[in-house]
């Protein structure tokens, strides 16, 4: 299979969704294209993603949105319900069960039939393939505000069939960022080509008058992942998904910790691809921001979760995104309650209004620290433009094969992992080994030095024991990683 | 006994890479021989890892709230394999939601692990366990 | 009576004691001053509040400290206790109940026994004079850190002598911010005069080799208060207590909410207070800060108290203020209950300890704010200490009867009241009207077009209406108070 | 009843003065006239100044949790001055700590209080209710 980077001709769509539909019982409900259309032409414009983001862009208004998934079809509704009343949520989420996530419905069928006769959710998501079109429906009809699916998705080919006709406006996930941090075993040839499907058929709804926001998975593994790294995975899938015709697209960040360094990274991830998609000749893209809330370990203490949501939300609010993911007081425990996400919301919605009004005002440090992410970011985009002879699909590709790009603790043996991040002096992450990334001398030097104080500091020398330190840090209530 | 080999992996449809590279580094300072089938591994592969490579214990993670349906059976199945009295170790986010740990851990325990930890155990704790169940066993 | 500025000789002071210990019981407990200095000299390092600070401050870091007191004194053991070893306090309070504040000894009696008999505290502090000096004595021996005495008491005289004698190394308040706040009908020149007694006091400890540290009440009236208001009574204060022999000092300062204000007026407190003691001949104080978590209105909801408690603990953090002091999630409803406490202060020390290797960098931002802060509060200092002829004590009385100083929304009949502040377009605090502050043309300017931006913005003329929606903004989620 | 005079004050050892400050703003504006005796106020002003200025009513403040103590006998010592069918309202944080409402608002109310109110409530609120009860009282 050659995957390449090309506008995909809608026969070719229509072929293939023939097969799609007939993977699991429920995607011949969606076999009529033109209804889903129909369907999503009657959403009130309130209820649209893509145009409640333009309006908090345009405003300056950072957005809140939770994660939250069950197994079962009116509990879902009630939890997404309760986010919505009693988190103040502007955004919902359809997070989806690990099973889905891999296209294992039949046990996914298994977890639903054992919650119900249980009594309580025994799946990590909603299972929106095995519900169906008319359940997806209600769920999306029960709700004042947009929906988006949230998941985790090698091949989400008849999720997206599915979510698009039932009226979701959103839809989370890419050809790299859902495969690298969640396969073991899948190339990326064929999950850049799965979701060049997916995009293809956003595209369509698009080309028939339907909005539909596209996101691709910024955090990636939510390990000490480098700005640069997630921003040129992000800007790839921007540009795989623009050519395939969708028009709007949200770039995600995961908080690193550091002010100065969130900041920069929401504010370039904007400007950079910006910049690549109009070289691209994807011009009047509706580009927006998500910042996650912290993705590493938590606290077990809630009191002490609320202050490492708090940091999030204040990162947030001061960096500008347009929206938020937020974590909750339960973080640490896995899975939460329904009261225990709103408290989340309630208390980010807290900060991101009081900080509404704020800015974290130009400085030499963060004017730094921006130029130095474009370098690299443009550094690692530039050679995989490079290796794939001027096609940014097969340059993906490549480009992990050869570790140009490499993502930190990731599970997939289709990424190098030769690189190792850990923060430096000030809790900015850095690189302690580049791999194979193609940095120039001005930028490893940089991150030399940034880690060389941090361990002259800890009079000791950078290992993998410093970066262990790093990922328990936030747990144990610090950001870096000190020895005691 | 005097192997030192293990396995260890995350079960299931469980994509948390993390923690496994950490035990992975962690139990390979301490000495012991680790063969890490990585994630998204399945029983019959954590099974058939062992039996390879003649492991007296296997370490379970899971971190996505699915522990409970992933692992009922795990114990018939090295039974089955001939390796009925390996040390089975589970740990991580093993159930769906905020739970009381006792009740949790007490569910694994019936289902045959050897023993079952809460969240955010430090590797260090399930380290020393080892080496005081295998000299136990000699 | 005439006040001046002077050091008392040491007779003036064990002369006046001898009254001061007769006005109630426990006041012969602590006649024998050479048995409290003894007391104190006994008491370990790290049990001294001005050496823990000193650290703190070598070491940039940020110590949490909660407010907390009952009416009788296991239970005020127990809860300090509690809030040692599970709030992780790094310092701990006295707080005094508001009758011992009036000098209604014989009323905080009567809460003492109520509280006995009916099983709950009705005492909203710890009366320590009722409790003399063994009970105090006891208080100190059952905690591992240095304990302060946290009031609001305008005639503190006796408090302080059963304090000092009793082991507290720390001693909150002063003539003018625990009188304009605290009081209706008291004069400043009686308030300065008995703080004069307090200082005296301390200066004799530290003479015979006991370190007490001394805290101005930073926050006044907590309500809108503008910086160069806050830092002009606080400076006075140093002055006074560093002319009477106290070498060792924290400023405080009440949060504002603005990031970029609350980082200046942490920064300039240290820096003005440092040139004004050292101008007037105190070389050598050992100059610390204290922030103030948000002391206007709270949200009744405890998650959003959460953002409050975490923006509060952002912006100590980022200021590198030497302690910060806590609020609690319960704070809208009144008292907490020790549990609460404690979230407010692990959720702080979360933050604090993620952020205590980052700064908020130099931007043109803070340089201004920080100008205009000094700019102010000179001229504020500059006519108090003229109108005083060259005494700051005469300066005060005079500043405070001719509105050069002017605290908003005071009780004191011998405030003036005529200023009028308000938030402007980005939270900060700026003056609606400036009253009877002598600030230059160009001060007055940089004020007026502040507010007239947001006016124009909220499409309204500023009034006291909006000073009205900013007290009650940070209770509904905001920080600035927009017509809806 | 023509007076549309109202006493407020804070009272006991309270010296919480800003929420005094939008009370009188708060009622001036809503047409009463406001005779405000300030914080650290006693029951025996409250009810001199009530008789002084023929006043329909007194709003009783307390923000600092001694509000039972301080306002124990304060229907009494009107009664004892001839103004025993005066209207008394009180609110703030009236007890200590964190309680629920219910029993909190019936102590008041079995104080001889007409009405009583929770922490966070708007001046709107009680400014309405006053304006209710006056009318019924015509």
């Amino acid at each position: 299979m050659e995957v390449v980077n090309k506008k995909w001709p809608i026969e070719k769509l229509f072929a293939q969704r023939e097969e799609i539909l007939k993977t699991w019982e429920t995607g011949n409900e969606v076999a009529d294209i033109k209804k889903g259309i129909e369907y999503q032409k009657s959403i009130p414009k309130a209820k649209n993603f893509a145009k409640k983001l333009k309006e908090a862009k345009e405003n300056k208004v950072t957005l809140v949105q939770p994660r939250a998934g069950v197994a079962l079809v009116n509990e879902h509704i009630a939890l997404l319900q309760f986010l919505q009343d009693e988190g103040g949520a502007d955004l919902l989420p359809s997070t989806i069960d690990s099973y889905t996530r891999q296209n294992r419905y039949a046990e996914a069928q298994k977890g639903i039939e054992e919650s119900v006769s249980s009594g309580r959710s025994l799946l990590n998501g909603f299972p929106a393939v095995n519900h169906g079109l008319e359940n997806c429906r209600k769920v999306v009809e029960s709700l004042k505000s947009p929906v988006q699916v949230r998941h985790g998705t090698p091949d989400a080919r008849l999720l997206a069939e599915i979510a698009l006709a039932a009226g979701f406006t959103d839809y989370e996930g890419g050809g790299i960022s859902y495969n690298i941090p969640y396969a073991k075993d899948v190339s990326l040839e064929k999950t850049i080509y799965y979701w060049q499907y997916v995009d293809r058929l956003v595209g369509y709804y698009q080309e028939n008058g339907v909005e539909i926001n596209r996101e691709p998975f910024g955090p990636l593994t939510g390990t000490l992942v480098p700005p640069s790294i997630s921003h040129s995975v992000a800007i790839l899938e921007a540009i795989l998904a623009a050519e395939q015709g969708v028009m709007n697209l949200t770039l995600g960040y995961g908080q690193c910790g550091n002010l100065i360094q969130d900041v920069a990274a929401i504010q370039t991830l904007e400007e950079l691809a910006e910049e690549y998609l109009v070289n691209n000749g994807h011009e009047n893209r509706q580009l927006t921001t998500v910042f996650h809330q912290w993705m590493g370990g938590f606290p077990q203490d809630e009191a002490k979760a609320f202050g490492v949501i708090s940091w999030g939300a204040s990162a947030a609010a001061l960096a500008k995104a347009t929206k938020v993911i937020v974590k909750t007081p339960h973080e640490a425990m896995g899975i939460p309650t329904k009261e225990a996400n709103a408290q989340g919301l309630r208390t980010t919605k807290q900060i991101i209004n009081m900080l509404k009004d704020q800015t974290l005002p130009e400085s030499k440090q963060l004017l730094l620290e921006k130029e130095m992410i474009k370098k690299e970011t443009r550094a690692i985009l530039d050679a995989t433009y490079k290796i794939g002879e001027g096609d940014w699909a097969k340059g993906a590709i490549r480009a992990f094969e050869s570790g140009i790009i490499d993502i930190p603790f990731a599970p997939s043996r289709f990424n190098a992992g030769r690189i190792l991040p850990a923060r430096d002096n000030d809790g900015a992450i850095r690189l302690l080994d580049s791999g194979d990334l193609p940095l120039t001398k001005e930028i490893q030097d940089f991150h030399n030095e940034k880690i060389a104080i941090r361990g002259k500091a800890e009079d000791r020398d950078p290992s993998f024991q410093m970066v262990i330190d790093d990922i328990y840090a936030i747990g144990k209530g610090f950001l870096v990683g000190r020895p005691s | 006994m005097s192997s030192n080999t293990i396995v260890i992996g995350v079960i299931g449809a469980d994509v948390h890479a993390v923690g496994n590279k950490i035990l992975d580094y962690a139990f390979t300072q301490a000495g012991f021989k680790v063969v890490n089938i990585g994630v998204l591994a399945s029983q019959e592969e954590f099974v058939k890892a062992a039996v390879e490579t003649g492991a007296v214990a296997i370490l379970v993670s899971s971190l996505y709230g699915h522990g409970e349906i992933d692992c009922r059976g795990l114990r018939d199945k090295c039974e089955e394999a001939g390796i009925g009295d390996i040390l089975l170790y589970v740990g991580g986010n093993l159930v769906v939601g905020k739970k009381e740990w006792e009740p949790v851990k007490k569910t694994f325990l019936n289902m045959g692990f050897d023993r079952a930890y809460p969240p955010g155990t430090a590797p260090e704790t399930s380290i020393e366990d080892l080496k005081n169940d295998l000299s136990q066993g000699e």
